[in-house]
């Protein structure tokens, strides 16, 4: 699974470059009157079926940036919106 | 003589559209749950559902090793049921699952790892695991070549040797189950490809599958990596991220490495087989992902690790790498559940990179829970809410970054 | 030995050097060279190797150490529409402008770095406080002469020299495994920025495996003559 | 290089008499140069081959024929494949096991061994096992050695032995030669230099692309390179050596000799390794190619014909036979019969012929497609033939002395004497790489061969893999594939668009304009034409589904597997027990889990499979096993390529490494443990408690941020109203993550109306603005953070006499009054160095922290060291800083803290400011949910009761033991048989003289007073157990009146 991803301001790099930030899940949650129970499962809990998702990567041996992309975990492509 | 007379380990079965336990996953965990339910419980009309062949997944790619040198008390009591049963099994099954008790020893690299170690070592004795603190000197007796001098960028500074682990032959295991389970009566259905899973008010009723529907009163979803996946046919969201992780093998040499070893600073295990190769397994690639594909990356990352804790190593050739999923929880404990959010919905997932030494354990206890609808005091430190309650089971330490894939 | 007298005056940004420069050479490059030079200089408190001894008799790539070049960095939420030291920022990510001495790397939306690389004194930023001097913070190597790019295909896997983009051009990724800003000015000059702690066993490793292509260390007389090269034909400026 | 160029040699093979009675005058493809012996030794016994030879070349021609011993059946093992396909020629080269002596070229001096042999490979003790094959059928130790159970280990350790081939000595030093790695960025990188991969590499090429070819041979030309058929009045191997030349001068082609491919792998980076010739600098180099296309040129190769005693030293596989005699001038035996598949096949019979090999019978399985002129010859050299027979056996011990060959309709045997069997079932495609590039693969009912069905659209396809065999056809498909990795490239559009550099602004731009586009019509013309041309030449031959010969029997002899051993009789074995599918049987028989893999297994495995499933009257087509890599295997020696340990160091490494400092990786950095052999650091810590220390603390995270945003951001990530930071001032603070884990503390200052400078622990600084920018990424934020860790060294100064020390290098006001205990000042060092100055108190004394610009930390550092002189001050490391900070009940996150613990278990919960629910605090919903939640672990100070319990072993000598007795870190606490916490840090205190320490237990038995039961057990008989009282978690000046001093 050696893939690449497209840092939008670095181009399409080797995935080991970047760290993987998890599926996007939203905005962090206002947290007034938010439930524990909401708030760990906001944390933790995650759909992963074998579709694209989207993902956060942060380009941590380049520019720095934390950006989206649409990846599918059954290839290991990035997808084309 | 009976031993040279063939026969198929497990039979053949006709698929019939309903039975009383539907089990996805073809693995050890699956074929175990199916086999203990048989055998231990009476239930016999069960099927277990496989999407390719049995033990392609994680049963088949792991680096077969097995120990209980767990970090808490409840997870070290499970794996030291786990280890005992290799021998049983071996012998209820009349299948050589190839046991080699060659214990196993983690090498230390740090004043943190050594404190950690400890720990580690106290817990095992006072549970009556056997654990011993090794200084460098006897980590080098131990494994004929390494490097314990101060010229590896993390010397070793302690070793943890577990006598009670070793190495199994992870392939008989699936097979000796399956004809273990096939023996008692259970169906054995490969190229079956669950695509859905049927639920009627608040109840599991059955899955579709690419061989048609099949109806069920009790499912177990023992998917290994492919486990959330599954759940997620339900819209079902857990705490498991699939994650790649390799493992490789080298040419085959004649016996040198008497145990298995691992070192946490250089991502590295290894252990010789019985074949003669040296299998070594590597650190997580982070994303989550269900393909089983190897990277360059590691297949070179492996011998940097491995020629620099014993050199000599540089003398040999790897000769195949592949790939499995693990699929991670955050405090890498896993989740076996019962009647989770539907009734007859029974989950065992989150295994991690633990599942292969855990399969037959597991199984023997999620049966119990399938059979009697009665959550085993053995299970009752895996349950799902205990991440909605923050209370992680402690056996990793460090703290996760962004999730459980960091 | 010569030694200038040059006092700089103050940087921006709350980096802590706003007295003045001692005329000592108190200061220390985080890169030591096994080599003896030939002629070294005492500028801004460093002792800067001009020449090695060996230089004469070696006709391949060098490694030279430019540590001691002020640097800064600049960020600002809209810095398309800056002009940091009265530079114009590179539209473009990626882009590198040339002003005379003065280098000046677009890294991302809102950062840029800017290097002085030439022979007159270093100027002096503006008291901003998007100006942070991170002159001590990196150690700053060029590869010099003939065969960089096979001396780079040992130490890195991006592609430094694609025919496809103008020079000179700012890559931003891992040389030896270790995070860099990277400009390629031509097939003979390549410069490259890295965090200071590094500086010491990155160029120990560059060396050893560079040795395959001929690397050795040099000074900085072959690094001035490859930017005056470089810069002379470049379309920026 | 000049032994590798045919026909160099041609003159020296021509006129003189061959070296031994076993070389060929074989001319123009010879790749062996005569004149140029070398002297080696097998078994002791010196030998001579020559430059250009490969070590199983020139043993050959020495006349050893058995090079080996199965695994299984210790069954002698000769030459059978030429490029290490299988196993049989894995020798113990130099003492480095499991070398492929068909690859592997031959060097003077070298010394070379058989494996897995008890004394001669010719009088192999072990030689018996091969009678008991009854006793052994697939699987048999998985139902043996079990029962009793008692008797496993005894049979255990008894395949242990009998496993494994080559010998490792654990304590040598193998492959000291240089390594090197190298990187390379392409448009087409191409498999196979054969006369397809180079006419590929030649189209992209000359339409400007990047190009670089991988050869797995010291030559190119693929099989064109032995061949002496002429095509278009030219020989094969002409045609290829002037291709050859075209290629090597073409400045854009990066030609890579000796360099198998090891795999492709996601996105098209290919991997392989050179292995040094003798005017190659270096002995072994690995390459990753990063290409845009993959153009697989790899060939084909023998499929072996499974029949009885196929193993047997003297047969082998066609292309062995004829390269033998055509690319090393060695030959292969002097009486042959032949039995193949495939024209190649056919043509090796007639060229052994030509160079004086008696070929009593060719035979060919094939029942049409013969090339007639291929029939002619055999029937002009006066050679019988027969289509649609077979061998079926070999015959003879340990060489073969004749073989029976019979009709495919039932007739036979037919018998000949002979030392040599040619045999093959026919060709297979090289399918290794189409595998690793995901290419969906599907059996071709014409060629007989695993094809791709579907390709990536990167990936391109040429030459005899698909089955083509007409040199012109070859060409053409080479050239095709090369105009349309160029038209790939070019849709792409440049390689600025395709990889998005350049746009400021990348959102909203279009992607890689559609296919068909940017290929501009001189290109789109030439692929028509080469389209063209291709389809008016002859297409892929016709294969053979044929995979044994005929009379067989239960094929208890006829090896499917030579590497494992694995039979016939075997795979029918496994399918008997269930395992009637090839990925099933390939498990559970082991076929194909040996050195060679799939690579002479794969294909005829699945079309037994196959037909056992026709026999049983499933229809199936034979379906691929999974191909893994190393499609060649790499030395870890290769992989792991020059050292390459790129860590940190401080400014102050040298100066510290002057004063005796023993250091130790953290994370990337090398920092200073101890200064001492002693592990207690006693003079270090008296040192701080009575007089001055000074401590390199340069690792520490250092960082600016600005911004209008800012002070949103710091909200956002620290768990304290920072609000409150205020200039001159350290405010103390934390970071967590969102399960309220504690993940970072350290101080922040505020410097100027949107600026701050804060700190972070060591381990934190290469994450901290990837955490911000994460934890902050959805908000749009402006604000700016700038890592000045390496910028800044730290010095940290501390002890009583610290102020005292750093008045005589400041002439600033640096007293109480002025400078007090969380304070920071800039303040001027020496001849005029600016730093910051923090008062802190981490160790628990009284202390300054100096940020000094890095280039003068040296200068900075003499200076102190100078001024402490008189006070006789020490460095000290970080050892004696955990000490002093755990005196003080300070904690480190990881040692105090874990993943069961958040912010307030710890006793840091005054940090979290409980109102802010507007800054959105990461962390902050899970303190609210669980700080007042009962049963969590706690973290409690304990004090050891004096004189209390017991100890037994040597406690002392273990690693990671605490001197002066009692518990170490790592104890764990017990109460009621159950684990209810554990020590994470415990010193005996020299200054309090008792010891304490800090414990992570469950609630219950965190109150103060509580009795604690501390228990140790690190085996080997070493026990302890003391009993301790829970007390405040502050031993050490608990006032904090030293701090403030």
């Amino acid at each position: 699974m050696t893939f690449r991803l497209t840092c939008p301001v670095c181009g399409k790099r080797d995935v080991y470059e970047f760290t993987f930030g998890g599926q996007e899940r939203g905005p962090r949650p206002g947290q007034e009157g938010l439930s524990a129970e909401d708030h760990f499962r906001w944390t933790q809990y995650r759909l992963i079926p074998y579709a694209p998702g989207e993902e956060w990567w942060y380009h941590a041996q380049g520019c720095g940036l934390w950006f989206k992309t649409t990846r599918d975990p059954a290839t290991n492509r990035e997808v084309e919106e | 003589m009976s031993y040279l007379r063939l026969r198929r380990l497990w039979k053949p079965s006709p698929l019939k559209r309903r039975y009383e336990v539907v089990i996805i996953g073809g693995g050890i965990h699956g074929l175990a749950t199916a086999y203990y339910l048989a055998r231990h419980h009476g239930i016999r009309d069960v099927a277990v559902l496989e999407s390719q062949y049995i033990g392609f997944g994680g049963s088949g790619r792991n680096t077969a090793i097995v120990r209980a040198n767990q970090r808490t008390v409840e997870n070290v009591r499970l794996y030291e049921e786990g280890l005992k049963l290799w021998r049983v099994l071996t012998d209820e099954l009349d299948y050589n699952l190839m046991f080699f008790n060659c214990g196993v020893l983690g090498l230390g690299h740090s004043e943190a790892s050594v404190s950690a170690f400890r720990m580690l070592c106290n817990t095992h004795n006072f549970l009556g695991v056997k654990s011993e603190l090794l200084d460098p000197q006897q980590c080098a007796e131990m494994i004929p070549g390494l490097d314990i001098s101060d010229r590896l960028a993390f010397p070793v500074q302690a070793g943890l040797y577990h006598p009670p682990g070793g190495v199994v032959r992870h392939d008989a295991v699936v097979w000796g189950l399956a004809k273990g389970a096939s023996a008692h009566g259970v169906h054995i259905h490969q190229g079956c490809e669950v695509q859905g899973i049927d639920t009627e008010g608040g109840r599991v009723t059955g899955v579709r599958t690419t061989l048609g529907p099949i109806g069920c009163k009790r499912l177990g979803i023992m998917a290994g990596g492919y486990g959330g996946a599954v759940a997620a046919m339900l819209g079902m969201e857990l705490p498991i991220h699939p994650l790649t992780i390799q493992a490789m093998v080298t040419h085959p040499l004649k016996p040198f490495l008497h145990h298995v070893f691992s070192s946490g600073a250089y991502h590295v295990y290894a252990n010789q087989t019985l074949k003669g190769e040296i299998a070594t397994g590597a650190h997580m690639d982070p994303q989550v992902n269900y393909t089983n594909d190897a990277t360059a990356y590691y297949l070179k990352h492996q011998a940097e690790a491995l020629t620099e804790l014993i050199p000599a190593l540089r003398g040999v050739r790897f000769m195949r790498i592949w790939a499995g999923l693990a699929d991670m929880t955050p405090d890498m404990a896993p989740i076996m559940e019962g009647n989770l959010g539907y009734d007859g919905l029974f989950l065992d997932a989150g295994w991690g990179y633990f599942g292969f030494k855990s399969g037959p354990v597991a199984g023997k206890y999620m049966a119990e829970y399938m059979a009697t609808d009665e959550r085993p005091a053995m299970l009752r430190a895996f349950q799902l809410k205990r991440f909605l309650e923050n209370r992680y089971s402690g056996e990793t330490a460090a703290a996760m970054k962004y999730g459980h894939w960091d | 030995m010569s030694g200038r007298d040059e006092s700089a005056a103050a940087p921006a940004g709350g980096i802590a050097r706003t007295g003045p420069i001692a005329p000592t050479a108190h200061r220390r490059s985080p890169v030591v060279f096994d080599a003896n030079p030939a002629t070294t200089e005492v500028r801004d408190g460093w002792t800067v190797a001009l020449r090695y001894r060996h230089e004469e008799q070696h006709a391949g790539p060098l490694l030279v150490d430019l540590s001691h070049r002020r640097r800064w960095d600049y960020q600002d939420g809209s810095v398309a529409t800056q002009r940091p030291m009265d530079l114009p920022v590179p539209r473009e990510y990626g882009q590198v402008g040339v002003h005379g001495s003065l280098v000046i790397n677009r890294m991302n939306r809102t950062q840029v770095a800017i290097w002085h690389l030439g022979d007159d004194p270093a100027p002096t930023p503006p008291p901003e406080t998007a100006f942070t001097e991170i002159t001590d913070g990196h150690c700053m190597l060029a590869f010099v002469g003939p065969e960089v790019p096979a001396v780079l295909e040992h130490l890195t896997s991006l592609d430094l020299f694609d025919p496809a983009r103008a020079t000179p051009f700012l890559t931003q990724g891992p040389v030896l495994h270790v995070p860099c800003q990277i400009v390629t000015f031509s097939s003979d000059l390549v410069i490259m920025t890295l965090a200071r702690g590094y500086g010491e066993m990155f160029a120990h490793a560059a060396l050893h495996s560079g040795a395959l292509a001929g690397l050795r260390p040099g000074g900085e007389d072959a690094f001035k003559r490859a930017f005056a090269r470089a810069t002379a034909t470049s379309a920026c400026g | 290089m000049t032994a590798h160029r045919p026909g160099a040699v041609a003159a020296a093979a021509d006129g003189s008499r061959p070296a031994s009675p076993h070389r060929l005058p074989c001319g123009s493809t010879c790749r062996v140069d005569l004149s140029r012996p070398l002297s080696f030794d097998f078994l002791g016994r010196p030998m001579t081959g020559f430059a250009g030879d490969t070590v199983a070349s020139a043993l050959y021609a020495n006349g050893v024929r058995i090079f080996s011993r199965s695994l299984k059946y210790h069954r002698p093992r000769g030459l059978y494949s030429i490029e290490g396909e299988s196993a049989t020629t894995y020798m113990a080269i130099d003492g480095v096991p499991n070398e492929c002596a068909e690859t592997t070229e031959l060097r003077a001096g070298m010394s070379v061994r058989a494996q897995n042999v008890r004394g001669d490979p010719k009088t192999d003790r072990f030689g018996f096992i091969g009678a008991f094959e009854r006793l052994m059928p697939a699987g048999f130790y998985y139902r043996l050695g079990h029962r009793p159970y008692s008797l496993w280990p005894l049979f255990q350790n008894g395949l242990r032995r009998m496993a494994g081939t080559g010998v490792l000595d654990p304590r040598r030093e193998y492959r000291p030669g240089v390594r090197a790695e190298r990187y390379l960025n392409v448009d087409v990188a191409v498999v196979g230099g054969g006369t397809a991969g180079m006419e590929a590499a030649l189209a992209a090429a000359e339409r400007g692309l990047r190009v670089c070819v991988f050869e797995r041979r010291p030559w190119m030309g693929g099989h064109h390179a032995w061949r002496v058929r002429e095509f278009e009045g030219k020989p094969l191997w002409q045609r290829a050596s002037e291709l050859e030349a075209r290629v090597r001068a073409t400045e854009n082609v990066r030609v890579l000799t000796r360099s198998p491919v090891t795999g492709v792998w996601g996105e098209n980076l290919v991997t392989g390794f050179t292995v040094g010739g003798d005017d190659d600098p270096f002995r072994e180099c690995h390459w990753e190619c990063r290409a845009r296309t993959v153009v697989v040129a790899a060939g084909c190769m023998d499929r072996p014909l499974v029949f009885n005693h196929n193993d047997r030293p003297g047969v082998m596989q066609p292309g062995a036979a004829w390269r033998l005699a055509r690319t090393y001038g060695v030959s292969p035996g002097k009486v042959a019969v032949v039995s193949v598949g495939d024209d190649l096949g056919l043509e090796a019979a007639v060229d052994l012929t030509r160079l004086g090999v008696e070929v009593r019978a060719v035979v060919d399985s094939r029942r049409r497609g013969h090339d007639p002129a291929l029939l002619e010859e055999l029937y002009d050299l006066r050679i019988p033939f027969r289509s649609r027979w077979s061998a079926s056996r070999a015959k003879g011990g340990k060489h073969v002395t004749g073989c029976d060959v019979w009709g495919m309709s039932g007739i036979g045997p037919n018998s000949y004497t002979c030392d040599l069997v040619v045999a093959n079932a026919g060709a297979q495609p090289r399918i290794g790489v189409l595998a690793t590039v995901k290419a969906k693969l599907g059996y071709c009912r014409h060629t007989h061969s695993y094809q791709p069905v579907e390709l990536p659209d990167d990936v391109f396809v040429a030459g005899s893999m698909t089955g083509l065999r007409d040199p012109g056809s070859i060409t053409e498909s080479g050239r095709l594939a090369g105009l349309r990795a160029a038209a790939f490239c070019r849709r792409q559009g440049t390689a600025l668009d395709a990889r998005r550099i350049g746009r400021a602004e990348p959102a909203g731009e279009a992607g890689p304009s559609s296919p068909g586009d940017n290929c501009p019509p001189a290109l789109s013309a030439a692929i028509e034409k080469a389209t063209s041309t291709l389809a008016s030449r002859p297409g892929p031959v016709a294969g053979t589904g044929i995979f044994r010969g005929q009379g067989i029997g239960r094929g208890a002899k006829a090896f499917v597997d030579l590497d494992e051993d694995g039979t016939y009789k075997n795979v029918v074995e496994s399918a008997a027990q269930g395992f009637d599918a090839p990925e099933l049987a390939k498990r559970f028989g082991g076929f194909g889990l040996g050195p060679g893999q799939y690579r002479v297994t794969g294909q005829n495995l699945a079309m037994i499979m196959a037909a056992m499933g026709l026999d049983s009257g499933k229809a199936t087509v034979p379906a691929p096993t999974t191909v893994r890599p190393p499609l060649v295997p790499p030395s870890l020696a290769t992989l792991a390529g020059p050292p390459h340990d790129v860590h940190k160091r401080t400014p102050l490494h040298d100066e510290q490494t002057a004063r005796g400092a023993i250091f130790r990786r953290m994370g990337p950095w090398e920092r200073a443990r101890y200064f001492s052999e002693d592990p207690s650091c006693r003079d270090e810590i008296l040192g701080v408690r009575r007089n001055v220390g000074l401590l390199d603390s340069s690792p520490l995270g250092k960082f600016r941020i600005f911004g209008p945003d800012a002070l949103n951001a710091l909200q956002r990530v620290y768990i304290s109203d920072m609000r409150k930071a205020r200039p001159g001032r350290c405010m103390y603070s934390a970071m967590c993550n969102d399960m309220g884990q504690l993940m970072d503390d350290g101080v922040v200052v505020k410097e100027s109306e949107n600026g701050y400078y804060f700190t972070t622990s060591s381990a934190r600084a290469g994450t901290t603005v990837e955490w911000f920018r994460y934890h902050t990424r959805y908000d749009g934020w402006d604000y700016h953070l700038v890592n000045i860790t390496d910028v800044l060294g730290s010095l940290n100064l501390a002890g009583p006499n610290a102020r005292r020390v750093l008045e005589r290098v400041t002439r600033d006001d640096v007293s109480n009054d002025a400078f007090p205990y969380m304070g920071v000042r800039r303040i001027t060092v020496g001849d005029g160095v600016e730093v910051r100055c923090l008062r802190l108190g981490f160790v628990g004394e009284l202390s300054f922290e100096l940020h000094v610009p890095s280039s003068y930390c040296q200068y900075v550092w003499g200076l102190l060291v100078d001024a402490g002189a008189d006070f006789g001050m020490q460095p000290i490391g970080l050892e004696a800083q955990n000490c002093l900070r755990a005196e003080k009940g300070h904690i480190i996150i990881g040692a105090e803290s874990e993943q069961r613990v958040i912010l307030t278990d710890i006793g840091m919960g005054w940090m979290w400011d409980r109102r802010d629910t507007a800054s959105k605090k990461v962390g902050a919903p899970a303190l609210r949910a669980c700080a007042e939640q009962p049963g969590r672990m706690k973290l409690v100070g304990f004090r050891v009761d004096e004189g209390s319990g017991s100890h037994r072993g040597d406690l002392e000598a273990a690693p990671g033991a605490q001197p002066g007795g009692g518990p170490g870190d790592g104890a764990v606490i017990v109460a009621d048989g159950e684990v209810v916490g554990y020590v994470c840090t415990t010193r005996r205190s020299e200054t309090l003289g008792w010891r304490y320490g800090m414990a992570l237990v469950r609630e219950e038995h965190a109150a103060r007073g509580a009795g604690l039961n501390i228990y140790e057990n690190l085996g080997s008989g070493r026990k302890s157990t003391c009993s301790a009282t829970v007390v405040a978690p502050h031993f050490y000046d608990p006032r904090g009146e030293r701090l403030r001093a």
